[in-house]
Order: structure tokens, then C-alpha cells, then sequence
């Protein structure tokens, strides 16, 4: 096993993976922009390195001045969590040439499943079923505006480098091709330096499903069961859960070897997703695979009881994955929430601010993943994503009402969050039927505000309560300030009958 | 003690004394006794009557945050010095966002068409577009490809179209 | 199902039901104590009840005081916790008068319990082994003497009433036999307020486990498989941990079957732990069963997937135990931490004081049961059991490596506690190896000390920044109350280079 | 700044000085240089050249306690002004816990040898026995059953039997 390992992260995901790694003996070390020293990342790691400039470029996402300061401290291996380089071949291929382990797929195969294209070619061909659609080398206007028109309409245009809804838009009419493919191409170009785009049938309302692989470099690929996903808003997974509510014994096997067979197709090492998209019949496609660490891998592990990221490191390091599938079970519900800086009342906007105050709810089988506290800058660089909640319970509506009460002890302050938001989706009655698909959101909170009603009277009492007891303080050293000769008899009116 | 406090446009007058650890609250002309301890602080653990409110507050630079039963409420304590507060106005052209200007669509002078894009802004990785609120000429614009930008700044001016003169 | 439910408990175990009740949509009830009225259990609770004098027997041991308060509030059901009135027949017997239900067993199956020499005699005719001894209502000094020379030496004298190894002497030699009985029998009735006890064949480095029972009001009864609890110090467990390492698929089928067996011969209802004595040779024998939850229920949880507490509401509130035998799955390995304020080199004396700072280890597959936080106050009326650690991870090797990692992160400062002792037994090689009885504290930890070097270099470089951190301000602050009109120039030597 | 730590009947002298960040601390001649944060109330996070040092700490009435490493020092800052530590005396007859006495086993001229139970202290539903240190005869006795005792008081006096006079 490795002796030290330098996490190329910041936030939830390098607390996760810096914890893991020192409850195996390994040391850790992190990495952070001027913005995060003093992140609860940079705050838990045995070593840190300061990586300057807080914009991605010069830091996070600096491939030269990550493998530079790794080769300096001699960590072994780079466990690149999600997002970032965990997705980017030449990094791989970088820490292979300088000698370091990739906490990961090889390079190769990191630039085929990014290409989402070639992806979908590829995995076609282990007769895994993909969705009909245009994935040519062609770009120009002229060649997928007439791809379009072929597919018809509603379809979708999306990023061939993308991931996280970045570089994607659907069109539900001719009319809208035109403008939706140039604005996805000007994202992707911003997001991943690369404006390919590919067009693809659009499904009306599926799910979204996923399987969780893991794969030795001994040739054992064992999947662990599924994921659903299909709560989004603009594209991105707000809360998964597994099991899914409709899936089935025959189903589960069924999808379970395509995703064993995708992952063998192209020769997968290390934890990985194959994404699905399933229709109201239950056909399902392949979407991509994601090469990495998933955000919602927590949901596997509280229903399996695989630590996975325990498993990365050790099949990063050769050691075989001792795991059998037929010996693996998936026990009980869990549910994850993504807690987001952000306005779901007005359209999602990320919120900048400090967190004046964050207090976690806990409670037997919940589980925070967070790389923020009270005092913690949220900061325009990065994701607005706080952190995660995760519960498990026997059943899918155990979970669900796990997750309210845990919903409504979360307490962070200084910006809005989704955290109302989420506890009124978990809520609504077609979600507690498990009526859901990737439509959710724009279906039933097409409009939703936090708050129609004005303040409620508790409210005003706490605050009146709150001023009542620091404005007396406040004045007082307000007083001081202006004259310090005579210092209480000016203050009456202030000092409520003390 | 009188105080002001301002949630959605909406404002809330009480009063507010103590006594140790009583405190005597009115609103709307009714008054409340309770009795308060500050746990921890900003977390207060009050009783009203058999009755018990749970909260917790931050104090922000401009705002107050109250969460109380899983709800949180950002709360501005005001002063009502004869100040009026700006209405927001219809279409609006302040960015709502911090981020940077990727794309200007328009020059002083374009004409526009309701929901035309006037800029698009880059914040976090996702883009957001100011639309044209009517029909109309611009007249100002405030910011230029690459520019930063801090949320609640104006971006443009739009003479509108059926208007006789430029004010709107 | 309950409206509302009264915990006539504090501590750690009321914040858990507390919790349990609210994700269920029960409405909660805490009872305090003068000196508990800040603490969690009150801070979460729904409604709270001042029963005031701390002083046990005034508050939470007063049968008359609780149950008037709970019709007052028109709490239809109480749960008792562990501890206090948890296994007194009397409260459960008041509970039922007055109209309320007591989410445990009846009184008469408690009060059958309670005597430990009847529950022997009881069991032992649904043939579960018990230990040869002297269970006789002789309680004359003479008879006991003559009595335990007939068993001969070792042996065990135990109060009756006991639990938590009150009132409990090991006599090793005849000479120590009359002493050990006064002093068991006036432990004894000081705890229980009855001073009988009851001799047995002493087993010379038993295992002690125990099986979780969880039975309906309509005669279903199934086992959670098994807890070793053999680390012990005092006679009262400190580490537990299921499976037990000693443990083979067919012995727990033998002694499962028993426990199911026991439970059901005394027609047992709710949650209830059958606690048995193994020897080197694998033989067991019935030791007692405690009626009521246990301490030690979270590594049940953790490996089943279950909710004990959730469990015992529904049972009690008529409903019937779905969950079969057969479907119970006993899946990778917990293990739990007792964290108690005292003094593990000064003879586990209990520590008393303020807690100045109290932070939590947290990660996946970490469980706090807290019942204390910052400022709490450790009086010396309660037991001085904080906090409970429980881990979960795929097997035993592992879930001793993250035991220790939460343990090293694990923070409270203000009085002394056992958390290095438990790291350290948690890493010594004989417990690594699952060489474990209730005599291991003892055969290799009887002298220890918590720090036989000094003070390291780091803590004192810390204390130093500390000290110079805040002892500016401290100085400042003296000054400007002593002289208010010239408020810098004095300061100099306390404003160090700024 | 010069200051003098207790830990186990241990002194450590130690100076710092700060600027800004910067600390300069000297100890057994050695000068170390820090850059320290204290990131929350007593969470310091300390960089000592390549190396990190965490640590949280807390100001009690008397003790200081330091978390250093996932281990727990108890540690005291006193002002070395002549005073002498008093010693610890052979054969404790100090409570060693606050709590009720149930039961007083002699009296002022009792004789007692090695061992014996002198009195038994209930604190938290265990007990805890007072044995003589040697034997000898009790001197004086300060409590009875049912007083309550505070942790370091002392239960008793006994003059040693080899000794002739009658201090010890």
C-alpha cells in the first residue's frame, strides 16, 4: 500500500478521501488555492501545499504545478476526486510519466469514455443499447443542423468533453436548433477548452439510473447494484437514492451485467459509473461512463457496506478486489441530498457570502460530508456545492422522513441554501409514490418560492429576543468609542432595566 | 426599544424589553413574555407560555439569518428615517449575479426586442443571460466583454419603444 | 402509532429515542433535573418538564413526579432508556394504572427478570445452561458462608437486584468471603434499596456475550445476533463489538436458538439482551437478561441494518414484528467506544467538571451518541458515561483502524477521560488478534499510565502561541479597566512587536 | 514573554515572542520560529518549517488542557515566586473524589494497621475506600457518615507506630 498520497481536491470530496486514506495508514497530503488555507481539507491533511491563484486554472485544474509539488513530497500516488483533473487524460498520462500512481482509469481509457462519441461507439458494440443519435466528427453548423432535422425533434445537444450539464441544451423545435447549439458550444468551449458537441433522440421524462463498477487490474469487474439520479434542476443530480423505486429483481440483473460488459469492453480499472437513461417501458441506453469517483458514491456504501474509496486506493495499488459479486448484498434505502449555496426561488443562482453559522444535523445512520464550517468563505471559483447528506434506513419511506427531520436541523447561515427546497421535494406526494423522472423539478416546482407567506411570529420573537440581548453590548461599545471620559450615563435608554 | 425589521418587502415593527432573563415582546398589538437563554451563541432556547421556540441567528454585515423549525429567513433591521425604498422596476437589468461579462449582444443604439439578450454573464461555470425586458433602443450600456461584474449592478439602459421621451 | 411519547431518561440514550420519535412524526417530552436543564436532550426535545432536585431519587428515579407529569401532558406512551426506572417493575406497573403505555416488557416479566435468582431457575427449565450456585432466600451470613464453601473458589458473590456490576465481589480465597458479602450486600443496597445476593461458580476468563431479542405482543420473537462485551473494567463494559471473534456460524445458531428460547419461555415482548457467560471451551451458560434497551444497541444497528428504537415503539404500540429470522442479515463489523469522564491510571476514578471544549470525530460509518456538548457541566450525580463511538466497516481489522483514527480526533478538554486508554487497548496485539475476556483489562492494563514521559515538544510550542495569542488581549483589557484616560502607552511590554 | 509550565510535578520554562504571525519560542535552548492561526476559539493550526502542528486548547480555572496528536495534557502556568510545590505525602489520606462518606470505620484512637479500611466515600453509585498508609493510631478524624467530601480534603490523621513524636 502506498505510503503517501497527495489529493489533487478541495472541499467534501478531499475531506472524504484524506480520511480514508489516514484511517489506512497512509499519509496525506493536500493541496489548496490562496482562498482555501485555512479549508477544512487543507485543516485534517498531514502535509499542504499552497497552489496560489484561487482561479482553477493556476491551480486546481495547474496539471505542471500539481505533479511538480507532488514529486517534491514524495507522495506515490494522486487521488484526484471528482471534477477538476479527475477526468482529464493528460493528467493521468502526466503522473505516468512522472512516476506517480493515478488514483484511477489508465489515461487511455479516461480519452476514450471522455469522448463521448467514441464512448458511445464502443460500448455499442458489447451490445449495451445506446440512444440513436449523431456523433460525427463534423461540426459545422450546416452538418448538425441537418443531423438535427434527421433525429427530429425534442432532441439534445450536448458537450462531447462534458459532464454535469455543462454544454447542454434541448430543443424541442426546429426553430431553437440553431441559437442552442451555438451557446452550447460557447460552454463547453469555456468549461472543457473544447466546443465538440454531438446531437442525440431526446427521451421525453426518463430516469436516470446508474450502476457503481469497480475493477482490478487483475481482470475482476463487479458492479454494486444501482443509483437513481433522475431528481435534477439545470441537468444536475440534486438527490439520489438506491434502490430505485422502480426497479426489479430481473432488471437490476439485466442492467447490472450491461454495465459489467461496458466496463470490460474497454478494459475499466479502479471505481467507475455507467449511466442510463430509462424510458416509462423500462428500455433503457447507455448515456457515458463516468471515470472517476461519483459525487453520490455515499448511497452505495451506506446499502452495500463497501467503503469505495478504501477500494480505489487498494486496487491503485495492485492489491486484488477480494469482493465477489454474489456475495455482495444491498440492504435497506439510502438517500442523498446535495446541499447548494444557491436560490431555488430564483432560478438556482449560486449565493457568494460567508457562512456566519454551520451546525450539521446527526443521528444514527446520517451522514455528513462537508468541507465547509462557520466562518468559511463561499467563494465565486468554485462549485456552490456545501455538502452532502446522506441517510440510510430499512426502507425507501423511513429514509425519506430521515431525511426531513435531518433537513430540518441543518442549519447554515450567511447564505441561501436549497436546503427548504429539498425538504418540500422529499415531501411532495409524487415523490414519496417514487413517481419521479429527470423532469421533476420543471414538472412540479416549475415556480416554487421559499416564501409566500410573510415572517412567521416566532420568527419576530427570536429576533427581538436576539437584538434584546446584543444591542445592549453593541451600544455600550458604540458609547465608549465616541467618549470614553464618562462612560454609562448616556447609555439609559439602551440598558433595558437591568 | 423600537425596532424595525424588513423580510420581502415587507416591514415589522415590535418593541422589545428585558427584564434578567424575561422579555416582554409586542407586535401587531399583541404582547408576548417570554423568558430567553442564549445556548450557545446566536442559538436561543426561548419559552413562550408551555410553549418552546427554538432558533438560531447570525448577524451578518447588512442581513440576519433566523432559522427556526427547519426554516430560514433573511431579515434586514432597518431604520425608518423617511427613506423610501427603491422599487424594483419592471425587466430588470441589474446582473443578478457576480461573474464576468463573456458576451455583449448589443451596442448604444441597437434596437431590441423583448427577451433579446443584452449580455451574457459567466459565474461558477454557468451562464446567465440579462433579456431584453420590452421592446426598445438602447440606451446606455454599462459593461463590456471580459468586465467583472458584482451583483445588483446595472448593465444597460432600454429606451422603450412605445415611450415619447428617454426616461422609463 | 403514539402522539407522544415521554422519555423519562437523560443523557445520550434520550437524545437518541428523542430522535428516533420525532422521524416518526411522535411528538417528544424530555425530563430534566435542576442541574440538566441547558442539556441536549432538554435542548431537542419537543415539551420539557422541570423535575427538579438532581438528586436521583427526587427526579429521574421518581415514579410519582414523572408519571403525573406525563398524564399532564397527555403523553399516551413512556420510554424508560436504560438505567433508572428502565428495569423497575413498580414504574412499569404505574405506567399501566395510570393508563400509559411503557415501551418495555410487562411488569411481571421485569420483576421476574430483576430476580436474578428466579430468572435463573426460570430459564434453566427451557434447558438453556446456566452456572451451578447458591440462589436461595437465606440471606444470613452463615448460610452464605457455608453456601459458598460448598461451591468452593473461585466465586462470584452478585446482588440480586444488580446490573452494571453493582453490588458485585469476586472472592478468590474463603479468608476474603465474609468481607466481599458485607460489601457486596451494602452496595447493593444503596443502588437497588435491596441487599440480597446470590453466590455462583466462578468462571476463571470468560467471554461475555450477549444476544439481542426483539419480541411482538403476537408471539413472534427473533435474535439479532450477538455482541461480545468482554472488555471490561469495574465489571462494566468500555469496547463492544459483533460478530465476536470467537464466533462460528454453528455456536451462533446454538446460542441464538437459546436466547430465542429464554425470551419466549418468560414470554417476553420488546427489546430485551440475553447476556451469557462463554469459557475457553466454547460452553455457555445464561448469565441474565436485561430488559430494556441496551447501551451497546448501535453496533447491533450497524451490522443488522436495524432500528432497535423504532422497533420498540411499533411493538409497543401493538404493531406486529415484520421482520423474519431467516431475511436478518448480519453484515461486516462494528464496534463501540464507551467514553466516560474518568481516570483510567488513577483507578478509573469518575472525573468531574466543566467540558471547555467538545469536538467531535465525524466521517462515514461514524455514529456519535452524545448527550453532552461545549460548556456542559459533569456533575456527580450521574453516571459518568459522555459520549458513545460506534464504528462500522467491512471487517474487524478495519473497523479497530478507524476506531483509533476517530478516537485521535476525538476532543474533549475540561475533565480527564479514557479515550488514550481506549486507543491503546483498541491497539494492543492480543486484542488485534481477538484474544479477548473479561479479565483483559485487568491481565494487561492493571498499572497503566496515560503519559509516563513528559510533556512533548509540540504541545508546549502550542501552548506558547496560545498564551501569546491571548494573553495580549487579557492585558490590554486589565489596563484600559484600570486606567482609562491613556489607553496604549502603558501596554508595551504585553503588545509584542505588532 | 517568559513562561513556566506544570505537567506532572514538571517545570518547563518557556519564551515567545510574537509578531503577527510569526512566534519565536525558546525552550531547553533551542529557538523554534512558527507561523500560527488559531482558527476557531483555541483550534491552533501551527506550520513549524516543513511540519504542521494541531492543536486545540482550553482555559479551565486552574488547567490549561492541550489536545495535541489525539492525546491530552493537563497542564498548569505558574508564576515562579519562591513558593515550593508542596509534596506529595506517603500514603494518601486525601479524598480523591467529591462525593458522601456511607461509612467512618474508626475513631479518634483507634489503632490501625497497613491496609485497613479508614472510610468509605460513595460518589457516583461506586465507592471508594480510604486504607491506612501504615500502621499506627488515628489522630484526629474530620468526617462523619453522611457529611459530604470534596475531591482533596482531608479524611483523617493517623501518628505512625515507629514514630515517637506525633507529626509525620
Amino acid at each position: 500500500m502506498f505510503k503517501k498520497v497527495l489529493i489533487a481536491n478541495r472541499g467534501e470530496i478531499a475531506v472524504r478521501i484524506i480520511k480514508a486514506c489516514q484511517e489506512m495508514g497512509i499519509r496525506t497530503v493536500a493541496v489548496y488555492s490562496e482562498v482555501d488555507k485555512n479549508a477544512p481539507h487543507v485543516q485534517i491533511a498531514d502535509e499542504s501545499i499552497n497552489l496560489g491563484d484561487p482561479t482553477p486554472s493556476e491551480s486546481y485544474l495547474n496539471i505542471a504545478k500539481i505533479i511538480e509539488n507532488a514529486t517534491k513530497v514524495h507522495a506515490e500516488a494522486i487521488h484526484p476526486g471528482y471534477g477538476f483533473l479527475a477526468e482529464n487524460p493528460d493528467f493521468a498520462k502526466a503522473c505516468a510519466d512522472t512516476g506517480i500512481t493515478f488514483i484511477g482509469p489508465t489515461p487511455e481509457v479516461i480519452r476514450l469514455m471522455g469522448d463521448k462519441i467514441e464512448a458511445k461507439k464502443t460500448i455499442a458494440h458489447a451490445d449495451v443499447p445506446v440512444i440513436p443519435g449523431y456523433h460525427g466528427i463534423q461540426q459545422d453548423l450546416s452538418t448538425l443542423l441537418k443531423e438535427g432535422k434527421k433525429i427530429g425533434f425534442p432532441l439534445l445537444v450536448k458537450a462531447t468533453a462534458g459532464g454535469g450539464g455543462k454544454g447542454m441544451r434541448i430543443v424541442h423545435a426546429e426553430s431553437e436548433l440553431e441559437q442552442s447549439i451555438e451557446s452550447a458550444k460557447r460552454e463547453a468551449k469555456s468549461a472543457f477548452g473544447n466546443d465538440s458537441v454531438f446531437l442525440e433522440q431526446y427521451i421525453d421524462r426518463p430516469r436516470h439510473l446508474e450502476f457503481q463498477i469497480l475493477a482490478d487490474q487483475h481482470g475482476h469487474v463487479i458492479h454494486l447494484f444501482e443509483r437513481e439520479c433522475s431528481i435534477q434542476r439545470r441537468h444536475q443530480k440534486i438527490i439520489e437514492e438506491t434502490p430505485s423505486p422502480m426497479m426489479t429483481p430481473q432488471l437490476r440483473e439485466t442492467m447490472g451485467n450491461a454495465a459489467v460488459a461496458a466496463a470490460k469492453a474497454v478494459g475499466y480499472t479502479n471505481a467507475g459509473t455507467i449511466e442510463f437513461m430509462v424510458d416509462g417501458k423500462q428500455n433503457f441506453y447507455f448515456m457515458e461512463m463516468n471515470t472517476r469517483l461519483q459525487v453520490e458514491h455515499p448511497i452505495t456504501e451506506a446499502t452495500t457496506g463497501i467503503d469505495l474509496v478504501k477500494w480505489q486506493l487498494r486496487i491503485a495499488s495492485g492489491m486484488e478486489l477480494t469482493l465477489k459479486q454474489k456475495e455482495l448484498t444491498q440492504r435497506g434505502h439510502a438517500l442523498e441530498c446535495r446541499i447548494y449555496a444557491e436560490d431555488p426561488s430564483n432560478g438556482f443562482l449560486p449565493s457568494i457570502g460567508t457562512l456566519e453559522k454551520v451546525d450539521l444535523p446527526n443521528g444514527p445512520n446520517i451522514r455528513n460530508d462537508t468541507g465547509v464550517e462557520t466562518n468559511f468563505h463561499v467563494s465565486p471559483y468554485y462549485d456552490p456545492m456545501l455538502a452532502k447528506l446522506t441517510v440510510n434506513t430499512e426502507n425507501r419511506e423511513e429514509s425519506i422522513n430521515k431525511m426531513i427531520w435531518a433537513l430540518s436541523h441543518y442549519v447554515v447561515l450567511g447564505v441561501t441554501t436549497n436546503i427548504s427546497f429539498l425538504r418540500k421535494v422529499l415531501d411532495h406526494p409524487e415523490f414519496r409514490k417514487g413517481n419521479i423522472t429527470t423532469h421533476f423539478i420543471e414538472d412540479y416546482f416549475h415556480n416554487w418560492l421559499v416564501t409566500k407567506e410573510g415572517l412567521p411570529l416566532d420568527a419576530l420573537i427570536a429576533l427581538a429576543v436576539y437584538d434584546a440581548l446584543h444591542t445592549q453590548r453593541q451600544e455600550v461599545v458604540r458609547y465608549k468609542e465616541a467618549d470614553p471620559h464618562s462612560p454609562w450615563q448616556h447609555v439609559g435608554r439602551w440598558r433595558m432595566g437591568v | 426599544m423600537f425596532i424595525n425589521y424588513e423580510h420581502n418587502n415587507h416591514i415589522y415593527n415590535v418593541t422589545v424589553e428585558r427584564r434578567e432573563d424575561q422579555f416582554f415582546i409586542t407586535y401587531d398589538n399583541n404582547e408576548y413574555t417570554v423568558i430567553a437563554t442564549e445556548l450557545k451563541p446566536g442559538q436561543l432556547f426561548i419559552q413562550l407560555g408551555d410553549r418552546v421556540i427554538k432558533s438560531v441567528i447570525s448577524q451578518g454585515d447588512e442581513n440576519k439569518f433566523v432559522f427556526i423549525d427547519g426554516s430560514i429567513f433573511k431579515v434586514k433591521r432597518i431604520e425608518l428615517t423617511g427613506r423610501k425604498k427603491t422599487e424594483k422596476r419592471e425587466g430588470d437589468l441589474h446582473s443578478p449575479i457576480s461573474g464576468t461579462i463573456v458576451s455583449c449582444k448589443v451596442k448604444e443604439g441597437s434596437p431590441v426586442k423583448k427577451d433579446d439578450i443584452i449580455l451574457i454573464i459567466e459565474a461558477m461555470k454557468m451562464e446567465y443571460l440579462i433579456r431584453a425586458p420590452y421592446d426598445g433602443v438602447i440606451k446606455k450600456t454599462y459593461f463590456k466583454e471580459k468586465d467583472q461584474i458584482e451583483i445588483g449592478q446595472l448593465t444597460a439602459e432600454i429606451q422603450k419603444k412605445e415611450e415619447k421621451n428617454g426616461s422609463h
